[in-house]
């Protein structure tokens, strides 16, 4: 509650300011210019908020969103099913999606175009061949290298491999197949790795021109029958963590030639298993700052992988404890569909959910500041580059 | 003929909020649509008193046979729960679930094939997963956009077709 | 009331022979064949309703709806702001619209494109000139002639023009200038009319090429100024007759060389002059064989001319009186801003509200038999060739 | 770390649903966002105990020079009520609205130009249409896409500019 007797004193100055420039000005209104905003200086709290729009898929849209004023602050189109990730300096941002000649029919174009954070216009494009893995959002269907020279796109057709693009140049480099394995997980400046039905991962090692040099697949890490790791990974320090469906912990390190298994660790305690699980589109958020992870729960058997949190579970990532547990309905939000956190040290948690509102909370009290409410259709993925 | 009007119009509206009719004819016509495809469902339980009665509605998300949709269901959408809509193309590849009838009491084999070539219906949408596993196992996913290999590869709608009875594990 | 009885011993019918089945089958479930649905045979009270898709503009479409079974048929896409016409003979939908190629950006193209009612298939297109009028729906903004010889495209660039197409060979014709008039009022097989600021209608005669023969202004029958008339004009036996912001009404007959005009007369009292005025996207629907005219009316000044009907009012076309007033709110219903009547014995109403639903009314008293919950976002035209 | 936490997090949140501080805060970021705006209005009435406060607010439908929009304010989707969102680019023909200003009593013409090459902003949706013409008035018409005339010709907002002070008819 600090900051509200500052704002009012400031309000107060604008607002009798105001009224004294009205006692004195009897002169109309003068001319107006019209203009094109630019955008402000950009903030951790700014975050990007993909709204696949499903009961009108051609039309998915990224809403640029401040977290401090509420305020959107623009708007990238994502076509049909788009999918979309930010470049490693966070100057742009890109989109993979497709488009047919007449709207939902006719010749179909796949693309990856580049938008600039600056201007939020789109500078460029580079056609691909139809292939692109049409699916939910996620930020392992088109990813940056980490230098910034390569951008992957997955395809599955349902054959599953990938793209390698140029960014720079405006080109496919060529394609990869990665039978069994899917969706572009990146590491170091070139490397690829994919999901693959075994539980394994397999590594594709590029040259300098976005060939393949060497492959090689990891031993297995989880079970697809038993207990399946979601696909959207959570970046972490050094790689990505991974939930199961029944709530098990999964930290690869990417930093290596080849993938690294830490030991699985479990977001809920034995009575808790087999009720309480992880469930969402965007299944968690990690603060690599702090080393917490934020994680949608709920109360659900199998086959509720994807019905929304009821509560948002903080787990820290060094003693796997968990530090507190957030209802979200008693705030007026419904089940969670998606998180993300600011990386900053006044961290926010956004948390999307299935009535299209993104909730702003103080992601180290779970203190809800804001619910935006029906920010698109269906808001399933949130950056924040 | 305006006071003929006036008279019945006064009545039957009247009579319209005492009764609740409209809510009567909503629940009758999804029986009645539920009914004509029912020859095909060998139930053994009334329609009256039933705890779950959605279980055997094709416009309901609880329709058995929809144990892993997640999109808009045809058959709220000018088609059926086997049908396309008018105008949009099945799409040749498929997701596959397993799904429980609990009246036979069997497990089904039934495959999920999206309607293509038509934008988004936007009625009737269901998220259900069971057994649905991720995109790395794509016959089991429904994540994906089936009408991906289609010469117009929009995403429409919906159905569930059965492909045969589960062999028991 | 009277058909609920039979329909419960209908019902009760099937669901005991249903239960004498399932108690002599024991073999599972064959396996099924997916198939394409047929439309079942046409009736009186199906109805084409345009969703504008308002908030996911390149998303707009059709919804082919029963008003007998509250079910939907089959969707008709219609790209970014479309417009819908049927053919006379009603096998035809007819959606002029426009592309970008790059979803919301890149090359535009203007096309009028033929669906066929009996499987909703598009079967053909048309393209124009990038000149489409860029409108709310409306029936004067692409129309048949009488004999569907020709169809019209209204164009404003914002020039107004009108082209003439082709639909049995796919060719537009030509385009035919209409200054300071707009839009396309068709009558017969070769003529087109035109509503102009200065409250006349033009009138274009075309020969059989689908050029200009020859054209004449009306004098004026309304005051743009005053009283302007909406552009949503209604079809009556002999033409259409147009609703003023204040509640006049204009009975148009075009069934000869030029138009004439019967006196104007009001839908509200002196009293209620000013205070109720009709309001709407699609304000009005007659009845051609019971002669009654159906009116969204609301309370309220100048400027209020969208806002939507809290009451239907209902006229006579022969003595001018009000035969009733159906308050839509007691039913649930949001303000009313489309309207569409059957023209059958048992004829139906349609009321889309501004909450995106439709409400299906006996014409004859009113009575709310249904109200379809949101039939797209923005579902403001209506149509039932 | 964590009793820390889970101390603040059940007095904040607590707190929070006692006091709403959410609606406080969202009020304040409402009348702020309108005070950066206010040197160019001179308003002749108080902030607080106004009965029409929304007048001077561009995050509104009811701030007076929106008197006939019809459609998305770009104030709401990343512009103001004169500048078009980043990215998106502004049409040169426009249609024109007379609207008066509480705050000098004085009506003003404006010009309703529309933002382009973006879709549907989707964010506050007004409808109001003081002096509104039907399309055979174009340049009094709201109804009509104002980008039809640029090379990206999709509708995504609206502003309003003011040209001048209306003539006294």
């Amino acid at each position: 509650m600090r900051s509200a007797p500052l704002l009012c004193v400031a309000m107060l100055g604008v607002a009798l300011s105001v009224r004294a420039l009205a006692a004195s000005v009897a002169s109309p209104l003068p001319a107006e210019h019209l203009s094109v905003e630019r955008l402000p200086a950009k903030t951790p709290h700014w975050i990007y908020v993909f709204d696949n729009a499903f009961s009108n898929e051609i039309d998915s849209r990224v809403h640029l969103f401040d977290g401090d004023t509420y305020r959107r602050l623009g708007q990238i189109d994502a076509g049909f099913n788009g999918s979309v990730t930010e470049s490693p300096d966070g100057a742009t941002t890109v989109i993979a999606t497709t488009y047919f000649s007449r709207g939902s029919r006719g010749a179909r174009t796949d693309v990856v175009e580049f938008t600039d954070n600056a201007t939020l216009a789109t500078t460029h494009e580079i056609v691909l061949p139809p292939k692109r893995a049409m699916t939910v959002p996620n930020i392992f269907n088109v990813a940056y290298s980490a230098d910034g020279h390569f951008v992957y796109v997955a395809y599955i057709t349902p054959a599953a491999s990938f793209g390698v693009l140029d960014p720079a140049h405006g080109t496919v480099l060529g394609e990869i197949d990665t039978a069994g394995c899917a969706l572009v997980i990146p590491s170091g400046p070139n490397r690829v790795s994919s999901l693959c039905e075994s539980g394994r991962l397999l590594t594709v090692t590029l040259d300098a021109a976005g060939h393949e040099a060497s492959r090689a697949l990891s031993e297995p890490f989880f079970d697809a029958d038993a207990d399946p790791v979601f696909v959207q990974g959570i970046p972490t320090a050094a790689g990505f963590a991974f939930l199961s469906f029944l709530g098990e912990v999964h930290e690869v390190d990417f930093t290596g030639a080849q993938p690294a298994f830490a030991p699985a660790w479990s977001l809920v305690a034995p009575a808790e298993k087999g009720k309480w699980r992880p469930g969402a589109m965007q299944v968690g958020a990690i603060h690599r700052g702090l080393k917490r992870l934020y994680v949608p729960m709920h109360v659900g058997g199998e086959g509720t992988h994807k019905d929304g949190g009821t509560e948002i579970w903080v787990f820290d990532l060094v003693t796997h404890r968990r530090l507190a547990r957030w209802p979200m309905h008693i705030d007026g939000a419904s089940p969670v569909l998606a998180v993300q956190v600011s990386q900053d040290a006044a961290p926010l948690l956004f948390a999307a959910t299935d009535s299209s509102d993104v909730a702003v909370l103080d992601a180290l009290t779970g203190h809800v500041k804001h619910i935006e409410k029906h920010l698109g259709q269906t808001p399933w993925l949130m950056l924040n580059p | 003929m305006r006071s003929l009007d006036h008279l019945f119009e006064t009545s039957s509206r009247s009579l319209a909020r005492r009764t609740s009719r409209r809510s009567l004819i909503a629940t009758l016509g999804q029986l009645l649509t539920g009914a004509a495809l029912l020859p095909l469902l060998p139930v053994d339980r009334a329609w009256a008193g039933d705890a779950k009665p959605r279980v055997d509605d094709p416009n309901s998300c609880e329709y058995w046979r929809y144990c892993a949709i997640d999109g808009f269901l045809c058959s709220c959408c000018g088609g059926t729960s086997t049908s396309c809509p008018p105008g949009t193309s099945p799409s040749p590849i498929t997701w596959i679930g397993t799904c429980h009838n609990p009246g036979d009491g069997r497990d089904y084999i039934v495959s999920y094939n999206d309607c293509c070539g038509k934008t988004s219906c936007g009625n009737c949408k269901c998220n259900r997963n069971e057994r649905e596993k991720p995109t790395y196992r794509p016959s089991r996913n429904n994540d994906l956009n089936w009408c991906m290999a289609n010469s117009d590869a929009n995403y429409h709608c919906s159905v569930s077709v059965i492909l045969g009875v589960a062999e028991k594990k």
